[in-house]
């Protein structure tokens, strides 16, 4: 089946991403999509940005050639300070994770499941991976936002009935944002919303590509960036 | 005698390293916050079938993670390229890009090393849990996944959590900006991480330095890893020095 | 909008701990470290029932533990003698002088206040195990002893540990030398003690600190608590303003 | 029975309770007798004092006067700084003594027994009690000397086949040092061994103060403190 319209781009999505960030809230961004969502929060919040680096508020990406080897982000990217930074070490840091403490958590994914589960540490075909911090955010941060492309590379539906690929944690999910749709995670094993759709995508098409049960959202709308 | 915790030279701080230790070694991942003059000390001290415990197996050579361009990384790798380590016990082993696998990898894919994955705030809390004389927590993280297989689990407050024990080691590498000869300790920004619950975790702690300056040297508001953690520590001599280019 | 945890007085930052409240007082036992004017906001707030978890329960106006001499102290006891209290979490919860015995220790006796004696490292860990979303522990201290009575316990490498579980907070009632408007927090000298662990123990953290500065005011590697564990600061005013004497 | 000659006064007893510091040792002393010690360490001998109050190394107690609520002891006393001090939390503070950092602890002791039972912290008379920091001490000091009077006021024998006062921590005391008598506890229960005796003291008349069983070192002399 062709696609009805364009997908998001990155941009775009991770633009959508930092709509549900809230003034004050502490965020903690995984790599890739979730990173670029730093570039587009909304005017009027303050974020403060949590890293398992040891960091808690940091400045933007330092300029090339200004890095220093002991101002990192967790995804060895060098940073530059702000006035209001604090340091600490490994253990605070996930203290602070596993604690509750970060309001928010932007992760990438494999697969979504329809009760929020999440896959997005090990490849089986590699045998081998990263956990990183991954398990902890997804068990310790207050709200898991997923933000991934909908379908992988060969066009395998990411959000499924049950994961496939090992879990990095159980029903921890609470909303998915794709390069087609937004999609609510309900409580209690409730199962998958869809609340907001690409341009030219209908709730048909998205399912199409959607291997979990989509329930729709009465208030179905058109994704918006403002 | 006035507490001198100085050693001398790296050969010297990690010379009773020997076959078979457990060895922690700090830092995240990336340039800072390594002991790279322990761990090509500990290459050179020859030791075999070791431990190694860190955030990462040695992840810089293939992506430059953390390290300045044009700076040649050091990290576990020349350990394990030297064949010196049978076992890791590490949160991020292997290089984030399948197509370029780290020393690590191959070594695990010949079946030579053996791989104890942890999520990394466990393992940072096994660590500080061996420092503080909790035997074993429960915590939240990884139930529910293939982490936790045959790891027992016990619901408190209507939420899974598995038991995780205490992780100590013989000898931990670590690295500080600076010392005074008591062995207190103070980091630079991001570079802490693993450093100071290894510190408590290692039964001998090696603390390499930019700088060793006498008690008072550094406020005492500042400590960040009080001297009861540290064993040794060593200062790192210029790069004209050592011939080793660090960033 | 730029973040800015400034409370503009102390009546205003516990206006809303109410009768049940469970709240955590920081400080040692002395004058240092202990938010005295939270305290006294709290007793004119007049919230019954409370909980209150410190190390001690209120020593000093018996003994002058920890206060410069000529000075009244204020402490726990002004909650407790306001009849506020309800039940008592601490590790030393009394005078050390039996024959002058502090304002819970009268409760205690009149059965007006119940008591939960915890070890002062066990109390400490609880609270550090809360903040850090650990459930709970296994900790060598107090096992074969009647603190550990119907307590689960363990073996764990031959030797016998309690389990203990987390200690949490609906609110925090702290004390620092100085905050930036961002939450962040230093301490000075021996006065960190439960303030750290508490702060990331409560719900609700309210800071009672000497200076409130601009972001930046505080070196970052100065920083003891992190702004992430702290919701409310609030500057002491000179003594004149508020008429009491404090050291 | 009369004692044969006089007991050892507290700073005899503290002396000879210092002798048993190894150079560059980090020792935690409780309140009484134990603070005494730290008057008497032998020359040559540095150590690194601990507290529970969150502090590793300090100076004398301060002059009378010069007092700063911020720099006491966990006995609440005033001291003054030195340089090479570190400050760090309760958390910290008791990680340190629970993790076995702390070389010697010297506590004062309600009771000993036979054993190495140790109970310090509670007068069941008065109904309620201060544990403080005495059960984290008993259970992660690497070694627990108590300094005691070897009878009570009422001439109670203090070292006894089993403590009926409630217990502080279980086989944890590795010396006794009384105002008589310097008594080992020998490990995996094998009892006790009466090692030094005060002068004009011998083993009849340390026992004839004693309710547990005391062996007596091949090698008993009198209590030395050069």
């Amino acid at each position: 089946m062709t696609d009805p319209a364009p997908r998001l781009d990155r941009d775009v999505l991770a633009m959508r991403v930092a709509r549900e960030f809230g003034d004050g809230e502490v965020v903690n961004l995984g790599i890739g999509i979730p990173t670029l969502c730093s570039d587009f929060v909304p005017p009027g919040v303050q974020l403060m940005y949590h890293s398992e680096s040891g960091l808690l508020n940091c400045g933007p990406l330092a300029d090339d050639g200004d890095g220093n080897v002991d101002l990192i982000n967790a995804g060895g990217q060098f940073l530059s300070p702000i006035p209001g930074m604090a340091f600490f070490d490994s253990a605070e840091a996930f203290a602070m994770i596993r604690g509750g403490h970060i309001d928010v958590t932007v992760l990438g994914a494999l697969q979504v499941s329809a009760t929020g589960d999440l896959s997005n540490w090990f490849l089986p075909a590699r045998g081998v991976g990263n956990v990183g911090g991954a398990m902890d955010l997804a068990a310790g941060a207050k709200r898991v936002i997923v933000a991934m492309e909908h379908n992988g590379r060969d066009g395998t539906p990411k959000i499924v009935p049950e994961c496939t690929y090992p879990l990095t944690g159980r029903g921890c999910v609470s909303l998915i944002v794709t390069d087609i749709a937004v999609i609510e995670v309900l409580p209690d094993g409730g199962g998958l919303r869809l609340i907001e759709h690409a341009p030219g995508w209908d709730a048909a098409s998205i399912r199409s590509n959607t291997e979990a049960v989509l329930q729709v959202s009465p208030n179905l709308t058109e994704i918006t960036l403002v | 005698m006035p507490i001198d915790k100085t050693v001398n030279n790296f050969d010297e701080a990690v010379s009773d390293i020997s076959d078979g230790s457990v060895v922690m070694i700090g830092g995240f991942g990336g340039a800072g916050g390594m002991p790279h003059l322990l761990m090509l000390a500990l290459r050179d001290n020859g030791a075999r079938n070791l431990t190694i415990i860190g955030n990462t197996a040695g992840i810089a050579a293939p992506t430059g993670f953390g390290w300045p361009k044009g700076v040649e990384p050091i990290d576990h790798a020349v350990l394990i390229e030297n064949g010196q380590v049978a076992k890791v016990i590490a949160s991020f082993p292997v290089s984030g890009s399948v197509s370029r696998p780290n020393a690590f990898e191959k070594g695990f894919r010949a079946g030579e090393i053996e791989l104890e994955l942890v999520p990394q705030g466990t393992l940072a809390e096994r660590m500080r849990a061996a420092g503080a004389g909790i035997a074993a927590f429960y915590t939240p993280t990884a139930a529910g996944t293939t982490l936790a297989d045959g790891k027992e689990t016990r619901v408190i407050g209507g939420r899974e959590y598995v038991m995780e024990y205490a992780l100590h080691a013989d000898f931990a590498l670590i690295r500080a900006k600076t010392a005074d000869t008591l062995g207190n300790l103070a980091y630079a920004g991001t570079s802490r991480t693993f450093n100071p619950p290894m510190a408590a975790a290692g039964k001998v702690t090696i603390a390499e330095v930019d700088e060793i300056v006498a008690p008072g040297g550094i406020d005492p508001e500042r400590v960040d890893t009080p001297s009861i953690y540290v064993q040794r520590i060593v200062e790192r001599p210029p790069s004209s020095e050592t011939g080793v280019v660090l960033p």
